[in-house]
């Protein structure tokens, strides 16, 4: 579904993303785990086209990306729930939502998406007056997520998803994550959280300081004892 | 402590060595009266514009209202100097412009410095604004008319030497615990506070400071020119000094330097453009800022300790 | 039992409409390492903000027993809570980016060297003699924690877990007593965070200070405190000591969730 | 008492200019948050406009208005493209200066082509003075006033209800986000210049008729009362705008009234700084303090 | 006899004649009347061959210079003029304060300037009351035309009560009302001020309204006032408004409407009308509509007088040396200029007849001497 090839970023002289390359397949789960500041958040941002790539091609279902401006990318099925959430302060639930579908022009599914969002999370439908901003941060992530589903993503890039939530949150979210997936859409997931995002994505990717050092199942990496070492926090 | 003395040292010297240089080069007659204006104008400017790149660029206090105290400095010799017409009388007025622009400084400062970034700009130039209006309306100050007539006490010796000592201090004041805690303000007030930084004393402190350096370039340049009046010190006034600091660099001295003498020499060449003079400056002012969004220098600093020292510079 | 530090009683506190805070009593004594836990939203960092200053309270008073004896701290400012001993770090990381890391660190100890303001623009010795100590007790407090390689670098060109690091080296810097930790963990893997946990304990022993930390990553906190306080919509839903609270049903329904 | 009734339409018509002004100035600072000094000299723009093409190509009044709304529209856009979009991302002072430099240009290279002479706008509505007892308002200042609720209702409205509306909003708190939602931010941006601007075409030619006198330099006060009474009305907020602009016209008015006309300026700051010291983003504006 | 004197500029193969003027900024309407009238005289004195200085002909050559109504830079524009350009003799500063800004370089140049429109009593006085040797003006100083509007005001309108209204953003206004004052010996009902740029006057006027009063005085220049006679008319008050030379331009009718300029008078040392008595006026008026399509302006008749006092004075001394040009700027005697017949007295202030014009309809109907 999407390719990425000999991907290179730059911030200004430091290179962040060096030469990397991975694929993921329709409807799969693919984790892409790493230490602080591997460069993972970077290759989502260049994949949504918020930044460029230096060098390198991003291809999804045949069509290359590297020159294609933000807008077109959510256009073309690609969303991102960002590190950091993101949502519109001084907006409502409900219009964060809207704004989720701006690119939408089938009005008359509108209605249904907002149902499946508000099944996914229940407690959006609930504050759907409330300003985003009065949000916890467990409720912040799930109105982002409600927010990348409202545009019928057919990828959806997920950035740390679990950051700063209370353990009981991040089981719910990791739950809705196989949900979502079940339901059609292809995930890649970015997590600090190892451990949990193997153990639910098809594939996984190693990356560290720019570049892609192993990869495999969820189940061959989980159980490769150099990652065990690094990102699992040894015997857990 | 060797690196310190020896970069102390190249400092005075090449300060010594400007004044020699004009001094010289005026006694050989290359620097006729046209000439001295534009340098004292220059020297002027930077120490307006030092004064308002430590409020602005090291506290992060974003004022606009920088005329309005270089205005009392100026009425202070403007209304002084003609009836006390010694040099004694001008630095006396001087004294006295500074004293009240610290105590207008901390009357504007107190509270308007609670306001963040364009709004405490916008409180600043309206302080500014109700301090022109006063001298305009005010029977000492002599209205709109302004003063004319005012004795010559300055000479362009004078603007240099004072030019250097504001430019030591203000640098001074960067380089010690208050320069530090105004930048950790500017940086992360909250954070500031935690450290137990007292971030409303810290913040006056530097606006003030800056306040008291623009009395100084007021009074100066009323010595000077000769002539003042409330329009001098408009609105405008103090976006021209707002100029020279981003132009320069917000953040640096030396870019302060750079910027007031590139503009000086701009100004100056542009009168022989007639009519077209503020369409090129303009264009200009738009060309440099997009081709140079951090100002000429940035936030670097000429320095001398660096040269003695092993170590590269630190890259951005 | 050891002495008290810090003592907040009844403490309330309301955003507008919203009961952050209701009702809050805790107290933390020398030398201790205290973890606070709850759900997101539950007021853990309100309760650090109230401690602090930075926010203030509605209701409750907050005690600080300095040598000096007890001294009430809630109405003061955060200046004045850190002057009398109290520091902190932040749950988004807040050095200041564009200064170096010696700088950060001489920063935090404004107010322990007094160099005097005329006599630093007139560049008298006191200045100097001043500024010299100031710098060599900040480049040792750096060496403890294995800075001094960056000591010249601005804090944002530092890594995050490293950024994390330098925050914590500038709150002792302030030479507190009780030393609040708000996340330290967050985005930091478990190789990482096991180095985390060394450094907490090094600092609460080597500096004789209490510590109190709000975390999420239960590796960190049930391996490192003594004694927890849980937080729930703004009140107290536990305290014990880890193995208590693990195994407390309350916490487990609303925060560790089923397999923790 | 009739003169205070008097003097309230005098102040009621005179801030609707500085609403009309304001409302421009609260829409680019919104969402760019740049304080675009060039504002009032797209107004003086819209004025020239209006001059020439009722003079010239004897456009009628509403022609003449719509034709400068349009014009100052595209004036805007091309300022914004030229000049502030190759600093979307440096520092926001920088933008500044550049926004100082703009109003220059305009200001001079107005007087350079066509004099800094004042002229006297072209008369194409006929004055009416209604007289309601002793108090009297003119079909002028109705149609001005009238434009300025007018044009502030529908602001609000393509703010709030429309699609690009939200887009606005959306750009103006986070423009990543909004990158991520899909929303083109340089499309955004720009319709809300083209917005902003086509107020003040619109300003241009209803003053213009109104004062009867335009030069290149007129934007120049107003253009810094405008901002003042955007920022008195919290920066950002319409309803904010006209309210701070209705603010200052009628404090003009009473200073002037109670005859401390001299002091007019300095009151109008000084009500600026009270009120933000009492309300730290002015009357309608979100003091959003930063969550620690 | 190229080096007649060791102090001052000389000219050289032409005669270089500097101006120092407001061409940006807010006094540039001004400045640029200043500058169209500069260059008619200029153009026409060329055309004729140049200024006679011994048994030559000489050409004049402008060096114009923009000191975009600052202060500093009017100071740096008169040394680069007299400096670098080497100017025998300057044209300008329109207003007094870029004018007393020049000064110190001017006199240490030893070049003499007239200013077309400096008004400021002070103008060309030390701060001893000695008088600037080289400073000089080709209109009246504030004064004598504000005394004159007082006498005009009692004597000719009968006027018991006045209110005043001060243009206050410049010299021009508050000058004039400080005269005004000082010789009216009538009321003065009410006092109020306005700045340059204000558009509206409605709460003032609506003020006055219920005020008895007999007339406004009012002193500030066309633009506002044009305004202000609109807005008053508008708002019912029918008293006369009497102003001063600022607003004798024929754009005052064209902003005020010219239903609306009834019963408005200014005191004026320039008439459009003078056109049937003052020959040189005439010739001006016909070649300015020529060359600019307007009506002159009194701000252009006066520049261009300032050129003629020049002219006149080498003429008279013999010699382009700008010590013998301010010499004959000092003794100028019966100069038959467009704004009347001028005699430069000691203070270097010409002394000229002034008149008051009548707007009815917008018209200059009737003019009046005041003595
Ligand atoms: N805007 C930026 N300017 C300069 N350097 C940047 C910028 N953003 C990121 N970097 C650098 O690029 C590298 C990769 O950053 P990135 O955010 O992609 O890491 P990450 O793997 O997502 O880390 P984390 O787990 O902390 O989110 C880091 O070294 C970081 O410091
Ligand atoms: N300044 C404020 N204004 C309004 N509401 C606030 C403010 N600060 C915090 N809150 C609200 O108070 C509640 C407690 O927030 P707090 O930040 O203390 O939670 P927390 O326990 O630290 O959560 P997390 O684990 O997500 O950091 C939340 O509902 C939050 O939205
Ligand atoms: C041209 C005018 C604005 C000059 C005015 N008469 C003055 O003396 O300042
Ligand atoms: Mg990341
Ligand atoms: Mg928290």
């Amino acid at each position: 579904m999407l390719t990425v090839k000999d991907l290179v970023v730059n911030y200004g002289a430091i290179q962040a993303v060096k030469k990397v390359s991975f694929d993921i397949h329709t409807g799969e789960i693919v984790t892409l785990i790493g230490a602080n500041g591997a460069g993972k958040s970077t290759i989502l941002k260049t994949i949504s086209g918020i930044l460029r790539p230096t060098s390198g091609q991003i291809t999804y279902q045949q069509q290359s990306l590297q020159k294609v401006a933000a807008p077109k990318i959510v256009h073309a099925g690609i969303s991102q729930v960002p590190e950091g959430r993101h949502i519109f302060p001084g907006l409502s639930v409900q219009e964060n939502l809207q704004l989720g579908a701006f690119l939408r022009r089938d009005r008359a599914n509108l209605a249904q998406s907002y149902q499946d969002v508000y099944n996914y999370f229940p407690v959006l439908k609930q504050r759907r007056h409330q300003d985003a901003a009065t949000l916890s941060g467990g409720e912040q992530q799930m109105l982002a997520m409600g927010r990348a589903l409202m545009a019928k993503p057919k990828l959806m890039l997920l950035d740390e998803p679990s950051m700063g939530l209370a353990p009981i949150f991040i089981q719910e979210i990791f739950t809705i994550i196989q949900a979502i997936n079940a339901a059609g859409t292809t995930v890649l997931l970015i997590e600090q959280n190892a451990k949990q995002a193997l153990s639910i994505a098809n594939r996984g990717y190693v990356l560290a300081s720019g570049h892609i050092k192993l990869s495999g199942t969820g189940a061959e990496l989980l159980a490769n004892p150099a990652v065990q070492e690094a990102y699992l926090g040894g015997k857990l | 402590m060797r690196t310190r003395l020896k970069a102390n040292l190249v400092w005075a010297g090449l300060m010594i060595f400007g004044f020699i240089l004009i001094d010289g080069l005026e006694f050989a007659g290359i620097i006729n009266t046209f000439i001295e204006n534009m340098l004292v104008t220059i020297g002027i400017n930077v120490i307006l514009a030092i004064g308002l790149n430590l409020i602005i660029g090291f506290s992060g206090q974003f004022s606009l209202g920088h005329a309005g105290f270089m205005a009392i400095g100026a009425y202070a010799t403007g209304i002084i100097t003609p009836t006390i017409t010694t040099i004694g009388g001008f630095y006396l007025s001087m004294f006295i412009g500074v004293i009240i622009a610290i105590i207008a400084a901390l009357i504007v400062g107190i509270p308007t410095l609670r306001l963040r970034g364009d709004y405490l700009a916008i409180a600043t130039m309206g302080a500014a604004e109700i301090i022109r209006l006063l001298i305009n309306n005010l029977k000492i100050t002599n209205g709109a008319a302004g003063i004319f007539n005012i004795p010559a006490l300055a000479s362009w010796a004078t603007v240099y030497v004072i030019m250097c000592i504001t430019t030591i201090m203000t640098v001074n004041f960067i380089h010690s615990r208050s320069g530090r805690a105004i930048m950790a303000i500017r940086e992360d007030e909250i954070a500031a506070e935690a450290m137990g930084l007292n971030t409303t004393r810290w913040k006056l402190a530097a606006f003030v400071f800056g306040a008291a350096t623009a009395a100084v370039g007021g009074s100066l340049h009323a010595a000077y020119i000769q002539t003042i009046a409330p329009s001098d010190f408009n609105i405008m006034a103090s976006i021209a000094i707002l100029i020279i600091v981003v132009l320069g660099g917000v953040g640096s001295i030396t870019g302060t330097f750079v910027a007031a003498i590139v503009l000086g020499a701009l100004d100056t060449i542009l009168q022989n453009f007639g009519t077209l003079r503020m369409i090129i400056y303009s264009l200009a002012l738009i060309l440099i800022m997009i081709f140079k969004p951090a100002g000429l220098l940035g936030t670097w600093e000429l320095s001398f300790k660096r040269f003695n020292r092993q170590e590269v510079a630190d890259h951005e | 039992m050891s002495s008290p530090l810090l003592t907040a009683t009844q403490l309330v506190k309301n955003f507008g409409g919203l009961n952050a805070i209701s009702n809050v009593s805790v107290h933390f004594d020398q030398n201790e390492l205290i973890g606070l836990i709850g759900p997101n939203g539950a007021g853990k960092t309100t309760l650090f903000n109230l401690l602090t200053g930075v926010t203030p309270v509605s209701a409750g008073t907050i005690s600080l027993y300095t040598d000096h004896g007890v001294k009430t701290v809630n109405g003061q400012t955060p200046a004045q809570v850190a002057q009398a001993g109290v520091s902190r770090t932040f749950q988004n990381i807040r050095l200041f980016k564009e200064l170096t890391v010696l700088d950060n660190v001489r920063i935090a100890m404004t107010n322990h060297y007094h160099e005097g303001f005329i006599s630093s623009l007139l560049r008298t010795p006191k200045f100097y003699r001043t500024e010299t100590a100031m710098t060599v007790a900040a480049e040792k407090l750096i060496a403890i924690f294995d800075l001094s390689a960056v000591a010249d670098q601005p804090a944002k060109n530092l890594p995050y877990g490293v950024q994390r690091r330098l925050e914590i080296v500038r709150a002792l810097a302030t030479k507190p007593k009780l030393l609040f930790l708000d996340e330290p963990a967050a985005g930091m893997n478990p190789e990482e965070t096991a180095d985390l946990t060394r450094l907490i304990r090094q600092i609460q022993q080597d500096f004789h200070i209490t510590v109190v930390l709000i975390e999420h990553d239960m590796s960190l906190v049930m391996t490192v405190v003594e004694r927890l306080y849980v937080l729930e919509h703004g009140a107290l839903l536990a305290e014990g000591t880890p193995r208590e609270i693990q195994q407390n049903p309350a916490v487990i329904k609303a925060y560790l969730g089923g397999d923790a | 008492m009739q003169t205070i009734g008097q003097q309230l339409i005098n102040g009621l018509s005179l801030g609707s200019i500085y609403a009309l002004l304001a409302l421009g100035y609260t829409m680019v600072y919104g969402i760019i948050k740049l304080i675009n000094f060039a504002h009032g000299d797209i107004y003086m723009l819209g004025a020239f406009w209006g001059y020439y093409v009722i003079n010239v190509l004897h456009f009628s009044f509403i022609a003449a208005m719509l034709s400068a709304m349009l014009f100052c529209a595209l004036v805007g856009v091309i300022i914004e493209y030229c000049a502030y979009r190759p600093l979307r991302h440096s520092p926001r002072i920088t933008a500044l200066i550049t926004a100082i430099g703009v109003s220059f240009l305009l200001e001079n290279g107005m007087s350079y082509l066509f004099t800094a002479n004042t002229r006297s706008f072209p008369q194409v509505i006929k004055t009416v003075t209604y007289h309601l007892g002793s108090l009297q308002i003119s079909n002028v200042q109705l149609l001005i006033l009238g434009t300025a609720c007018g044009l502030m209702l529908l602001l609000e409205l393509i703010i709030k209800k429309t699609t690009m509306g939200k887009a606005m909003r959306a750009v103006a708190v986070d423009p990543t986000a909004a990158q991520l939602v899909g929303i083109n931010l340089n499309h955004t941006i720009s319709f809300t210049f083209a917005l902003g601007s086509a107020m003040a075409g619109a300003a241009g030619v209803l003053i213009g008729l109104y004062y009867n006198s335009i030069d290149p330099l007129m934007g120049m006060t107003p253009g810094i009362k405008a901002f003042v009474a955007a920022v008195i009305g919290g920066i950002g907020s319409v309803p904010g705008a006209s309210l701070g602009g209705f603010i200052i016209g009628i404090l003009e008015t009473a200073v002037q009234a109670i005859g401390l006309s001299a002091y007019k300026d300095a009151v109008v700051y000084l009500v600026l700084i009270v009120i933000l010291l009492v309300m730290p983003a002015g009357i309608f504006g979100k003091n959003v303090k930063e969550k620690v | 006899k190229s080096n007649g004197s060791s102090q001052g500029n000389t000219a050289g193969k032409t005669i270089k004649i500097g101006v120092n003027m407001e061409l940006s900024g807010s006094a540039a309407g001004y400045g640029e009347q200043e500058k169209q009238g500069i260059q008619l005289a200029v153009n026409q004195i060329n055309k004729q061959g140049g200024i006679k200085v011994g048994n030559t002909k000489k050409k004049v050559q402008l060096v114009i210079r923009d000191n975009k109504t600052s202060n500093t830079t009017s100071a740096s524009v008169a040394a680069q003029l007299v400096n670098n350009d080497k100017v025998v003799a300057v044209v300008g500063p329109a207003a007094t304060n870029a004018g007393t800004a020049a000064i110190p370089n001017m006199t240490k140049a030893a070049v003499p300037s007239v200013s077309p429109s400096a008004t400021d009593p002070g103008y060309t006085l030390q701060k001893s009351g000695k008088v600037q040797s080289y400073i000089f003006r080709a209109c009246y100083q504030n004064n004598f035309q504000g005394s004159s509007a007082a006498t005009f005001v009692t004597k000719t309108l009968k006027a018991k009560r006045v209110a005043i209204l001060t243009d206050n953003s410049s010299d021009y206004g508050t000058g004039l009302t400080k005269a005004f004052k000082k010789a009216y010996t009538g009321t003065v009902a009410s006092s109020q001020t306005f700045q340059e740029g204000d558009k509206d006057f409605n709460a003032i006027l609506t003020a006055l309204k219920h005020k008895k009063i007999d007339a406004i005085y009012a002193p500030g220049y066309y633009s506002e006032l044009g305004l202000i006679i609109k807005q008053a008319r508008q708002a019912g008050i029918k008293v006369p408004i009497v102003g001063s030379d600022g607003m004798a331009d024929a754009k005052l009718a064209k902003i005020a409407g010219n239903s609306n300029a009834n019963n408005v008078y200014y005191t004026t040392p320039f008439s459009t009308k003078s056109g049937t008595t003052n020959t040189t006026a005439a010739k001006f008026l016909k070649a300015f509509k020529a060359k600019y399509h307007t009506t002159a302006p009194t701000f252009s008749a006066l520049a261009y007088d300032s050129v003629y006092m020049i002219k006149a004075a080498i003429e008279k001394e013999d010699s382009a040396n700008s010590v013998k040009i301010a010499n004959g700027l000092a003794s100028l005697k019966n100069f038959k200029g467009v704004t009347g017949t001028i005699t430069m007295n000691k203070q270097h202030n010409p002394e000229k007849s002034i008149v008051v014009e009548k707007l009815t309809n917008g018209i200059v109907k009737q003019t009046y001497n005041v003595k």
